[in-house]
């Protein structure tokens, strides 16, 4: 299986779709490229990654617009086909509004904007997203969002409690899931969820943005470097 | 189709025109202004277009040498050499008094402002700080002012997407009524991809981009050159309002046009709208336009051409294409969602010649309304506020000295204005563009520069109540602060930008505290070699009692060679040895200590020599070049104790330290 | 032509943090006798279809396509006929 | 006791950036129809007073000092008795 490739969305209003493509290609050395929002070509990529930022200036709801933009439908029949896909931050809101995962990601609780280093504890080693971190490992992540409080009824949440879908969890030095530690109000202090067939993975804080220890910790390489490996070391699922 | 008013010497002084500048209008025209050419010269000719009285004072302060690329003045922001072919663009701005009277969009719009003065010049802005002054904490109008000032600079700069690394944050009765925003941003462009404020080449198509004209702002210009009296609240000015995610579209939209070299030259739109760039480009490329009002896109109906030229709609630029590219720029545009729409041409008669509804309406000399031009310069009066008599025969001997020192340790850092502002910088993504090595909470910010091994380090500095008590050293103070904190992340000071921040030229006293500012500022640069690459003058500064502190705002730049030398601000491991650099003298003039324990703003500002300030810098620099220090932090507000204190709480680590006095 | 107010509420089981820091801020400023404050969204748009059901019919479409999100709001339709 | 529902819009001079990104939305959804899109805030609250004007004049005066910004934004308030 040749190298994988990432290919990273750009919406107007994206921000962080640089920080995306400077982590997988300069700190990863996998091969990325940007894939524009009118376009209707994936490229042939293996992921795609949806960045951070304002997509279509997220007035409305963050990510409503940018549902609908050309390059989604393929997006969606990219994961439909079991393609990777990472939504992270705004990424995560646009994954939501399309369906491609459960719930929604409402106003942070304190109603401000919110940045700094938080803790995630990896609560599932076997996705193809974790699987570079052991079990329970507690990474040192940013968050940095003004509508992160992820909601979605109760039904749902106990699906993907008991099923192991919820990835990442805010917690405390300790490594307790406190509400001290919930940087927005999120349910059972959820940060990142994948989908029942585990190929689609949305989380809140920004692991393309600790991939360097200059910039403070390497915690967020593991995602990127665990994805690489999923499709290098897995029999390709796009037969 | 409007019909325009006649204009009279009574219309021109209702739009703040005194009758000597009417006069000087009559004298370049040959004959009585059209209203549209009238409303022209009273926003080019207000305070905060021409400088009109403070540019004879600004021209005695070092504007050149050092990297300078381009000297101050010469375009919208300064540029600097940084070497690797690379240069950094970067400048401060006020909008003190929109935000007195809205404070979110007040601010935002500030951001949105500064953040277009750099990529016009085709740097990608890589940092935003700011520096900020409120009156009174307890007082409510106060808390809702710092609520609404933080969340628009948060809110513009995050969905812009920039990160907001630095800063600092004052409170003081003075700023009582008038809070200072003033927001800063850094950019970096290659040296071969940068653009300049110029409109030359006879028939050469211009063009408005970006957002549609409302009726925002207008009198906006003017409006910041009168002072916030009780009746502004009623003349409640239409309020410009930000759209971030507009901006960033015209940011890459902008970035693409220059870089596929399709244009002469570009301005942002800030005061004074289309009347502003439309003449400073053309005085600055020795040319005129001719420029058709009914092709700008417009948002509201029925607007005239005064209105359509003195809005100042957020979001929109000038450009000056060459000729056949326009379609290319428009595709451009089009791309990112935004219109491009060609209103003009370039000619060579140095006339900017303004059409509405098929007429002319009017034809001015570009260079006769222009700073550097025709606009007029003023020599204010000045006298010694009677103040400093009292302030200056304050004698630190005269205050008992407090027996419990811990009391007052405690009582200090809960100062709101020495106390940490993290309730403020994590409103804003300190992280975006993945460049942030150190944010807000240090002595400076650093961003590491990509595919180099350089780094920048940014601050903003001024201790308001410094300046008060010594004009002259107070503002030298505030350039030996900047420089120091550059200096404690292990960067070499390059160059400043500066706002300057008064009260009402007209009185003897202000225009005494701003020439004295410039003057001890001007003293420091020299010294430090750190030219002053441009800025802005802010004045009409007035709280009900009078002007506010004198706060001539520094935005300092300094370069680390190499990213190794980054240092931290906290003490990072037990039994490193704690240093003093430089003399402790026995000075609580002016000191925060003074002002909170014992009600008493006196004395003259705190000791300050120069030579050995510049000396400290460079031997600071080169030990930790040397790899033999740890970190660094600059004593400022609060002495010795508070900068020991923070030492031990602001790094991740709990650490204590031992120290004998 | 016609007027539609479209109003877009969080369901009444979803915690609302806005309507609770404005009914927080109401009680410091001692408005005492007001409570259960709730915040939703309203969009006033311009409508131009033949009659009142073509128009309900376009506005309830963009309503379930865009400007409601199912998961957790609901929303409420007013037309006024415009005399042109 | 009453139900009061406050609307607060921005002043029709004054940009509204979220309107104008939701009408670029739906045009690109074929929603051709529909335009001149503009959003406020509608804010739902109970009123514990003794008639109708008492209530009247406490949302006003609630609306003046922290519900509507002055500078930018005008309200309007209608009120519902509740049969308590």
């Amino acid at each position: 299986m040749s190298a994988p490739t990432f290919g990273v969305v750009v919406f107007p209003g994206s921000n962080c779709d640089h920080d995306a493509y400077h982590a997988v290609k300069h700190v990863l050395g996998e091969k990325a490229t940007f894939l524009w929002h009118k376009d209707t070509d994936l490229q042939g990529v293996d992921v795609v990654v949806l960045p951070g930022g304002f997509s279509y200036g997220d007035y409305l709801r963050c990510g409503a617009i940018s549902q609908f933009s050309s390059i989604m439908k393929e997006v969606v029949r990219h994961a439909e086909r079991g393609g990777h896909v990472i939504g992270i931050c705004n990424g995560f809101q646009v994954l939501t509004e399309t369906g491609l995962l459960p719930g929604a990601l409402l106003r942070n609780r304190s109603l401000k904007f919110v940045c700094k280093q938080v803790r995630l504890r990896v609560e599932n080693a076997e996705t193809d997203f974790t699987r570079r971190y052991e079990q329970g490992k507690v990474l040192q992540i940013p968050v940095a969002h003004g509508e992160g409080n992820f909601y979605t009824d109760s039904d749902t949440l106990r699906e993907l409690e008991d099923n192991g879908r919820v990835v990442f969890r805010y917690v405390d030095e300790n490594g307790e899931a406190t509400e001290a530690a919930n940087p927005n109000g999120s349910l059972n202090n959820i940060a990142g969820i994948v989908n029942s067939r585990g190929n689609v993975l949305g989380m809140m804080p920004h692991p393309e943005r600790v991939v360097e220890n200059l910039l403070g910790s390497d915690d967020g390489l593991g995602v990127f470097a665990s994805l690489a490996e999923s499709i290098t070391g897995s029999v390709p699922a796009l037969s | 189709m409007q019909h325009e008013p006649v204009v009279t010497e009574e219309i021109a002084r209702e739009l703040g025109l005194t009758d000597e500048e009417y006069q000087m209008v009559l004298d370049y025209l040959g004959r009585t202004p059209t209203y549209t050419e009238l409303g022209m010269y009273s926003v080019m000719w207000s305070e905060h277009c021409s400088y009109k009285n403070s540019i004879a004072v600004l021209k005695t302060l070092p504007r050149s040498g050092g990297k300078l690329l381009v000297g101050a003045g010469e375009e919208n922001a300064g540029l600097v050499d940084i070497g690797d072919g690379l240069a950094v663009a970067f400048k401060i701005e006020s909008h003190n008094h929109p935000s007195a009277i809205e404070p979110f969009q007040g601010a935002a719009t500030g951001v949105g402002g500064i953040l277009r003065d750099i990529f016009t010049m085709g740097a990608r802005p890589v940092a935003a700080c700011d520096s900020l002054r409120f009156g009174d904490p307890a007082n409510p109008r106060v808390q809702y002012l710092v609520k609404g000032v933080v969340s628009g600079i948060g809110h513009y700069g995050n969905c812009f997407g920039v990160p907001t690394v630095a800063g600092e944050m004052y409170f003081d009765s003075s700023y009582q009524g008038n809070p200072l925003v003033n927001a800063m941003a850094v950019g970096i462009v290659r040296h071969e991809q940068t653009a300049s404020a110029t409109a030359h080449g006879k028939g050469n198509p211009v063009m408005i981009v970006g957002s549609s004209t409302g009726r925002d702002g207008i009198h906006g210009a003017t409006f910041a050159s009168v002072d916030l009296s009780e009746d502004s609240e009623s003349k409640r000015p239409s309020v410009q309002v930000g759209d971030p995610f507009t901006e960033k579209l015209l940011l890459e939209a902008t970035l693409e046009i220059i870089r596929e070299d399709l244009i002469v030259g570009i301005q942002d739109m800030g005061a004074a709208g289309i009347t502003c760039s439309s003449c400073e480009m053309s005085a600055k490329g020795k040319s005129g336009m001719d420029i058709d009002l009914d092709l700008v896109p417009i948002r509201e109906e029925g607007m005239s051409a005064y209105e359509i030229l003195l809005s100042e709609s957020q979001e929109r630029m000038l450009v000056v294409a060459k000729q056949g590219n326009e379609q290319r720029v428009k595709e451009i545009f089009e791309k990112w969602d935004l219109h491009a729409v060609t209103i003009g041409h370039v000619t060579d008669d140095s006339m900017v010649t303004v059409r509405r509804d098929g007429e002319v309406k009017g034809v001015v000399p570009a260079d006769s309304l222009v700073l550097g031009g025709g606009a007029p310069v003023y020599h204010r009066e000045t006298r010694r506020p009677e103040y400093l008599d009292t302030t200056m025969a304050f004698r630190p001997s005269s205050v008992p000295v407090p027996g419990d020192v811990s009391r007052v340790l405690i009582d200090l850092l809960s100062s709101p204005n020495i106390a940490s502002k993290r309730w403020a910088y994590e409103q804003y993504d300190t992280s975006v563009r993945t460049n942030t090595a150190y944010g807000p909470g240090g002595d400076a910010a650093v961003i590491r520069v990509k595919d180099t091994r350089k780094a920048l380090s940014v601050k903003t500095d001024c201790n308001g109540r410094y300046v008060y008590l010594n004009p002259r050293k107070g503002a030298s103070i505030a350039v030996a602060e900047a420089a120091r904190n550059v200096a404690c992340t292990g960067a070499e000071p390059m160059a400043i930008t500066n706002c300057l921040n008064f009260g009402n030229p007209y009185k003897p006293e202000v225009y005494y505290q701003f020439k004295e500012a410039c003057a001890g500022m001007g003293e420091a640069c020299r010294m430090f070699g750190t030219p002053v690459t441009g800025g802005n003058v802010s004045f009409y500064n007035e709280n009900p009692n009078g002007a506010v502190y004198p706060t001539p705002v520094i935005g300092m730049l300094g370069l680390i060679a190499d990213i190794d030398h980054i240092t931290p601000s906290a003490f990072q491991q037990e039994g490193d040895d704690i240093v003093l650099l430089g003399q402790n003298h026995d000075d609580i003039n002016g000191s925060e200590y003074l002002s909170r324990w014992h009600g008493i703003t006196g004395g003259d500002a705190p000791h300050l020599d120069l030579d050995e300030e510049h000396r400290l810098h460079g031997m600071l620099v080169d030990q930790i070049r040397q790899g033999r220090i740890r970190c660094a932090h600059d004593v400022s507000d609060g002495g010795l104790a508070v900068t020991l204190a923070e030492c031990c709480f602001i790094g991740e680590k709990r650490i204590g330290a031992e120290v004998t006095l | 032509m016609f007027k539609a107010i479209v109003t877009v509420k969080l369901r009444p089981s979803i915690l609302d943090p806005e309507g609770k820091a404005i009914e927080h801020a109401l009680q410091s400023l001692d408005f005492q006798q007001l409570s259960d404050v709730r915040v939703g969204k309203e969009i006033e748009l311009t409508v131009d279809a033949a009659d009142r059901d073509a128009a309900e019919q376009a506005v309830d479409d963009a309503c379930r396509k865009l400007l409601a999100n199912p998961v957790m709001e609901d929303y409420t339709i007013e037309l006024q006929e415009l005399t042109s």
